[in-house]
């Protein structure tokens, strides 16, 4: 059972990229939409099978740790398999519709999108710190891909940008790779933190992490290295821009979280987390305030995903030295915070897209007058920019009520400053698009309503953030066993 | 001190190196040319350093094996993009961001496209 | 005058960065790791049934991140041939019109192809295999190329495409099957092993070869255009 | 989970729903559209009335499950939420059927019903709460609902009102959720409880709870229009009247007073508040926005602005009652949450009948309106007398309740504000009623329309006579025991002991 499960999740995603490959647009959309159905079971199967049984291992070509592959399949991870396999279904399902097929570059699409869905799986499930490097590349590359799509000008400007800033982030963590197997002589990352925990230098290790976490910091566009996140995001088609906010750079913070849960206590330090602490809250009060100046619309999104991400760097504060309570709810916020943003992202942007296509315009103001219509889209955009503020009953609210508590249980009251400032700033700049459609002296008579099925998508995208909050408690209850899980292997 | 330590400390030079180019050079192509220095400075430490004790060691000759391809893919992928860009906006250099806010606000409408 | 202070700050920033690393590569070879993996690969190295320790590693211990190695391979060309909308294949000025290099040619591309022929078979028992046969044959593919040999499989098509993904197919067939078959995934029926990854390389040095002589052609001609106008 | 348990939830379900149809269906099917939102607000009436009843008797409605971890969401149905939501349930269904005339032939119409039932849905929601989380979910739910209200006409001006409303609105609500997060981290999730929770606690716990009140206060003060924190209310009337009908009268500053009531009563407990020294002042800021609210209405040209202040200063006659710490005082604050929200919506009804029939906005255009429109002119004058508290209509009840109070408890300071305060109401509305009876009129009406046999649209002129005999019937029948003050004793014995 596990085995097929295994198959299907690593493997479907594989063939169906060679599959899409060989087919053009429309037949590669027949061929994924019955992918999707594939995945999107497989990936509740696995999910179900370690909400009730708890999380394993597995050693692929049964070669065990150290010298072969071995998957964490736990908790935490297939909670993301299952959050990737929702979103991406839902890109991928708007993108069928969305793209023109008549573009004959479209076809390749599909190929890249697979790809991007088997790196993704890659990394929830990778414990293999070589392995993981090439499931980071193997989303860089397909995400880059993606941007490029089309080879305008622009496109391309900013798909080099991303793919300048990728390329450095991989290289900076495998050469971290290189120095722990050099330590080490395992790439196992249960193994390193097993031989730390019995006594092994520690220095050295340090610098390796440093240089492991600022690799995946640029590639999950902390701040200051942000840069390149919203040309690239801003630019790219919106199912890719759902796919890459909501899912690519939650890969490389992924990673960045695991290797900090696994390894901080030997090698973490004061400094080091409250760096990424402040790092983040900055990326939170930077982001929001480009977001609120910016004129075309998916470019506030963009910066948007900047402010967001920024909230997860809380987390290495949060854990850092405390109590398994306060560090267990510090987790717990941050993957509320993961899921609540992947979701309201995707549904941001796919509903930008509608209404863009709508209005034939990227601009912020050319969105005025539009709530006259009555756009589905807007409504969805809007209940997704209430999860971003964190009202409740938002999974947004749900991430920073648990921030909150985690932060004022450990007395490092400075995150509430971040916390509420930060919800007040994104309420300003989704508000900000909201009052744009609202004014009534623009005389549009033109507006094209795109199909149902476009809308739908984010709508329940938009619906999924918003009921986040109300389930969080069964969720996390799922996340929670297999956290207790993973620290003990 | 064994060769294979000095390729490890060799590595790292590159990688230095790599990076000062990496950072300062604004050519694309030679900012990917200073970018596959700092690869193969590191995959020089990955093998120099695991080989220095107990002699030759296949895994991380196999990784990094694994790592070139993955980066001539990279770097091909990439030459293609540059390269493609400089056909059809005549730049061998990103614009720096300054540039770019003032050419979208610029008296040169951009035409929005329907489909962003 | 900033512009000097930029290369300096940078400099210092990277001789900083190399210092630390040097640094710490030193302290790390001082000591023992505690796991000696060449010691246990050694041990295992039978039940792989490959003799090279390298080739046993990249297609058997660590299959996967081979296979998904050749992924990334095949992404990159996906990518390539989905930007380039330029007909270069036809573009004359490419090709040379030098009759010596042509003579040149036909008696190198025949020795290229044994060259990548020695080194796939080389692959299991000594350092060589798909990669270097692919990277051999790929060049053999610019050689002819730039002597205006026609190549039509390189046109955007269900050829070019079959090529690309051909070897990771094949690579993925054998994962999927093996596991089938009733083992892990990747775990090859030890009779088997030995022919299953001689098909694999030799699949994997075709689609290598062309994914790379792909992104060669790809890549547009040289002059450049006037820019236009807001990226249409 | 029985079907009485599952009361607050249909309460709630019922203008969810009806805003979810609203939403789906399109701009032109107005018939439809207006059957929904007044079979929803029937049965919603009929819901909240068996909750009532049922409560009346003894009995508890009530929900919770858990949310995030360590906390609940909590509905309940106990005396104190069905004041509110009796309140809200009855005016609603005023107001719907005000809105439909008040908006017959305008544009966005789907966009305005589908929000103003959300908000329904929210003011619902925060009367049910039953914790101070539910509260803060549904508080913050009732401000964005109503943005898309506040800015419905487009206009430069609305929008502009609509951005200090939300800066307002939302930055009290980082307040209120900073206050509950620290209440939370040293106290635990707390389920409101007659009594409040800190009866009798350590002098250590003294200072941080003395804080976290002020906060939670200065939080939900953004609503109530306490000042210094009212500046959005006045803007916020360029929206439609129904609209401001229901800002004033029954949804978001009732949030904001109704919180401060949740709060004192049932998160602290009356004599624990008192205790920490924190109501002496809470009464000193409410007694000098009663005040300041009445002097600056004194000096407003504009009708609706005029009503605004008033309504600044009426609010905190409500949190003024809390502080006088008998039962009598309280009783007389509780119960001008009802009175205050039945005189203004008069009020707002009346003044939008003005604009709508005769194009009348400012005061000194109201010359003759008396005899052009008897019946809104005599609802509008029962609403300003009792606003003034003259006997026996519903506001006279609260003054007196509230002044008796405060002598029982020796605060009679009390009554020097409510006397000064009644000087100031009939300072502010008496000039306004002499212009309506007793002036010829002047110029021909701006924009007279004439809406068939009554001097205005059958759908805005029942309203505000319906509302204005219940501020009579309020007033004249205070001793039964379904009047409002007859419910609010009841609240006070469970709440406070007799």
């Amino acid at each position: 059972m596990t085995l097929l499960l295994m198959a299907g999740l690593l493997f479907t995603p594989l063939a169906w990229a060679v599959l899409t490959l060989l087919a053009g647009f429309r037949r590669g959309r027949g061929i994924t939409w019955l992918g999707i159905v594939i995945q999107v079971l497989v990936s509740l199967a696995l999910w179900a099978v370690v909400a009730g049984e708890g999380g394993f291992q597995y050693p692929l070509g049964g070669w065990q740790a150290p010298l072969g592959i071995e998957l964490r399949v736990d908790g935490l991870a297939v909670t993301f398999v299952l959050l990737t396999a929702l979103v991406a279904a839902a890109s991928g399902l708007h993108a069928g519709f969305y793209l023109d097929p008549d573009k004959q570059w479209h076809r390749y699409f599909w190929p890249l999108f697979w790809f991007l869905w088997a790196g993704l799986n890659v990394v929830w499930l990778g414990n293999d710190l070589f392995n993981l490097y090439v499931g980071l590349e193997l989303i860089s590359l397909s995400a880059v891909g993606l941007v490029a799509l089309g080879g305008q000008a622009e496109a391309l400007r900013a798909a080099i940008r991303y793919l300048m800033a990728a390329l450095l982030g991989s290289l900076a963590y495998l050469l971290g790779v290189a120095l722990f197997y050099g330590q080490f002589g395992s790439l196992s990352l249960s193994g390193i933190a097993f031989a730390l925990s019995h006594g092994s230098a520690q220095g050295a290790a340090g610098f390796a992490l440093i240089l492991m976490l600022f690799g995946l910091a640029l590639k999950t566009a902390l701040y200051p290295m942000h840069w390149w996140l919203p040309p690239a995001h801003g630019i790219a088609r919106s199912p890719v821009s759902a796919l890459l906010s909501a899912l690519v750079v939650k890969g490389s913070f992924y990673i960045a979280a695991r290797l900090w849960l696994e390894l901080e206590a030997p090698l973490g330090s004061l400094a080091l987390a409250q760096l990424l602490g402040i790092l983040g809250s900055i990326a939170v009060f930077w982001g929001g305030w480009q977001a609120l100046r910016q004129p075309k619309l998916k470019q506030v999104v963009a910066y948007s995903s900047v402010a967001q991400i920024g909230y997860l760097f809380l987390l290495f504060p949060l854990t850092w030295n405390t109590t398994e309570a306060v560090a267990l709810q510090a987790q717990q916020a941050m993957t509320l915070q993961v899921i609540s943003h992947a979701l309201a992202k995707a549904a941001m942007f796919l509903s930008a897209g509608n209404l863009i296509l709508s209005v034939g315009s990227n601009r912020v103001n050319a969105l005025a007058g539009v709530s006259h219509f009555l756009p589905f889209s807007l409504f969805s955009f809007g209940l997704a920019g209430v999860s971003l503020m964190g009202l409740p009953p938002t999974g947004g609210f749900a991430a920073k009520w648990l921030f909150l508590q985690a932060s004022l249980a450990t007395g490092q009251w400075w995150w509430l400053v971040v916390l509420v400032g930060g919800g007040l700033l994104s309420a300003a700049y989704v508000f900000r698009v909201y009052r744009a459609s609202f004014v009534e002296d623009s005389n549009i008579d033109h507006f094209f309503h795109p199909a149902r099925r476009l809308e739908i998508i984010p709508m329940v995208l938009a619906l999924l953030s918003l009921g986040l909050g109300l389930i969080a408690e069964p969720v996390l209850s799922v996340m929670a066993l297999v956290f207790a899980n993973g620290e003990g292997t | 001190m064994t060769p294979s330590l000095l390729y490890a400390l060799a590595g790292a030079a590159l990688c230095g190196i790599g990076l000062f180019g990496f950072i300062l050079i604004s050519h694309l192509l030679r900012k990917l040319l200073a970018f596959n220095l700092m690869g193969s400075g590191v995959f020089l430490v990955l093998v120099g350093l695991a080989q220095h004790r107990s002699g030759p060691d296949p895994v991380p000759q196999a990784l990094v094996l694994t790592g070139i391809v993955v980066a001539i893919a990279a770097t091909a992928l990439a030459v293609v993009l540059i390269r493609r860009y400089y056909h059809l906006a005549g730049k061998t250099a990103l614009d720096d961001a300054a540039r770019e806010t003032l050419r979208d606000q610029g008296s040169r409408q951009v035409r929005e496209e329907p489909g962003e | 005058m900033s512009r000097i202070l930029r290369s300096l700050s940078v400099a210092s920033v990277c001789l900083v960065f190399v210092a630390g690393l040097a640094f710490v590569i030193w302290e790390i070879s001082a000591v023992a790791t505690p796991v000696d993996l060449p010691a246990r690969l050694a041990e295992n190295l039978e039940r792989s049934s490959v003799e090279n320790p390298v080739t046993a590693v990249l297609l058997n211990f660590r299959s996967y991140d081979t296979l998904l190695e050749i992924g990334v391979l095949v992404i990159a060309g996906i990518a390539g041939i989905s930007v380039a909308r330029t007909s270069s294949l036809e573009d004359p000025e490419l090709r040379t019109s030098d009759e010596l290099l042509y003579a040149l040619q036909r008696w190198l591309i025949p020795l290229m192809l044994l060259l990548a022929g020695y080194l796939l078979w080389a692959g299991s028992d000594r350092p060589g295999g798909a990669f270097q046969a692919g990277a051999v044959l790929a060049a053999s593919g610019v050689l002819m190329r730039l002597g205006g040999i026609p190549m039509d499989f390189l046109r955007p098509g269900l050829m070019l495409r079959l090529g690309l993904s051909l070897g990771f197919a094949v690579f993925l067939l054998v994962a999927v099957a093996s596991a089938l078959h009733g083992g892990e995934f990747l775990a090859y029926p030890p009779e088997m092993a030995k022919t299953l990854i001689v098909v694999i390389e030799t699949v994997l040095t075709l689609s290598i070869a062309m994914v790379l002589l792909a992104l060669f052609v790809s890549a547009p001609v040289n002059n450049a255009e006037e820019p236009e106008e807001g990226g249409s | 989970m029985t079907a009485s348990a599952l009361l607050p939830v249909f309460a709630l379900m019922t203008s969810l729903t009806a805003a979810i149809i609203i939403f789906t269906l399109p701009e032109q099917k107005h018939r439809l559209r207006t059957v929904v939102n007044l079979t929803a607000a029937l049965l919603k009436l009929l819901l909240v009335g068996l909750m009532i009843w049922g409560v009346f008797q003894g009995r508890e409605y009530g929900v919770s499950f858990t949310m995030v971890p360590g906390v609940d969401f909590v509905l309940r149905a106990d005396a104190l939420a069905m004041l509110f939501a009796g309140l809200s349930a009855a005016l609603w269904l005023l107001t719907t059927v005000y809105a439909v005339g008040y908006l017959e032939g305008s544009p966005n119409r789907s966009r305005f019903f589908g929000f103003f039932s959300l908000c329904v849905a929210s003011t619902m929601g925060i009367a049910l709460a039953g914790n101070l989380f539910t509260f803060f979910l549904f508080y913050e739910m009732l401000t964005l609902s109503t943005y898309p209200l506040v800015v419905h006409r487009g206009t430069q001006q609305a929008l502009r009102a609509g951005r200090t409303y939300i800066i307002y609105t939302l930055t009290g609500g980082a307040v209120l959720l900073l206050g509950i997060s620290l209440l939370h981290s040293f106290a635990g999730d707390l389920p409101f409880r007659p009594g409040g929770h800190f009866a009798g606690i350590g002098p250590d716990l003294q200072a941080p709870l003395s804080i976290v009140f002020v906060i939670l206060i200065a939080g939900l003060g953004v609503k109530a229009a306490i000042v210094p924190l009212h500046g959005w209310l006045p803007t916020a009337m360029v929206a439609p009247a129904p609209v401001s009908a229901l800002l004033h009268a029954v949804a978001v500053v009732k949030a904001g007073a109704f919180g401060i009531v949740r709060v004192v009563f049932e998160i602290y407990g009356l004599e624990t508040a008192n205790a920490l020294g924190l109501l002496s002042g809470l009464a000193a800021i409410a007694a000098f926005t009663i005040v300041y609210g009445s002097v600056r209405a004194l000096s407003q040209s504009d009708l609706k602005r005029r009503l605004a202040f008033s309504t600044v200063s009426q609010v905190s006659y409500i949190i003024l009652g809390l502080c006088l710490l008998g039962p009598v005082g309280v009783a007389g604050g509780l119960v001008h949450l009802v009175h205050q929200g039945v005189m203004k919506i008069t009020l707002f009804f009346c003044a939008g009948n003005y604009a709508e029939t005769l194009g009348i906005h400012r005061i000194d255009e109201l010359d003759g309106a008396g005899r052009r429109m008897p019946a809104t002119s005599v609802a509008f004058t029962l609403a300003a007398f009792g606003m003034i508290g003259t006997p026996p209509l519903a506001g006279f009840i609260t003054k007196w309740t509230m002044g008796t109070g405060a002598l029982a408890t020796g605060m009679d300071w009390v009554i020097a504000v409510l006397v000064v305060s009644s000087l100031l109401n009939a300072a502010y509305f008496l000039p306004v009623l002499n212009r309506i009876w007793f002036r010829e009129q002047k110029d021909p009406w701006t924009e007279e329309r004439q809406w068939g046999r009554f001097e205005t649209s059958a759908w805005l002129l029942w309203p505000p006579l319906v509302t204005a005999a219940f501020l009579v019937l309020a007033g004249v029948l205070a001793s039964a025991s379904f009047s409002p003050l007859g419910w609010v004793e009841l609240i006070v014995a469970r709440e406070v002991g007799p």
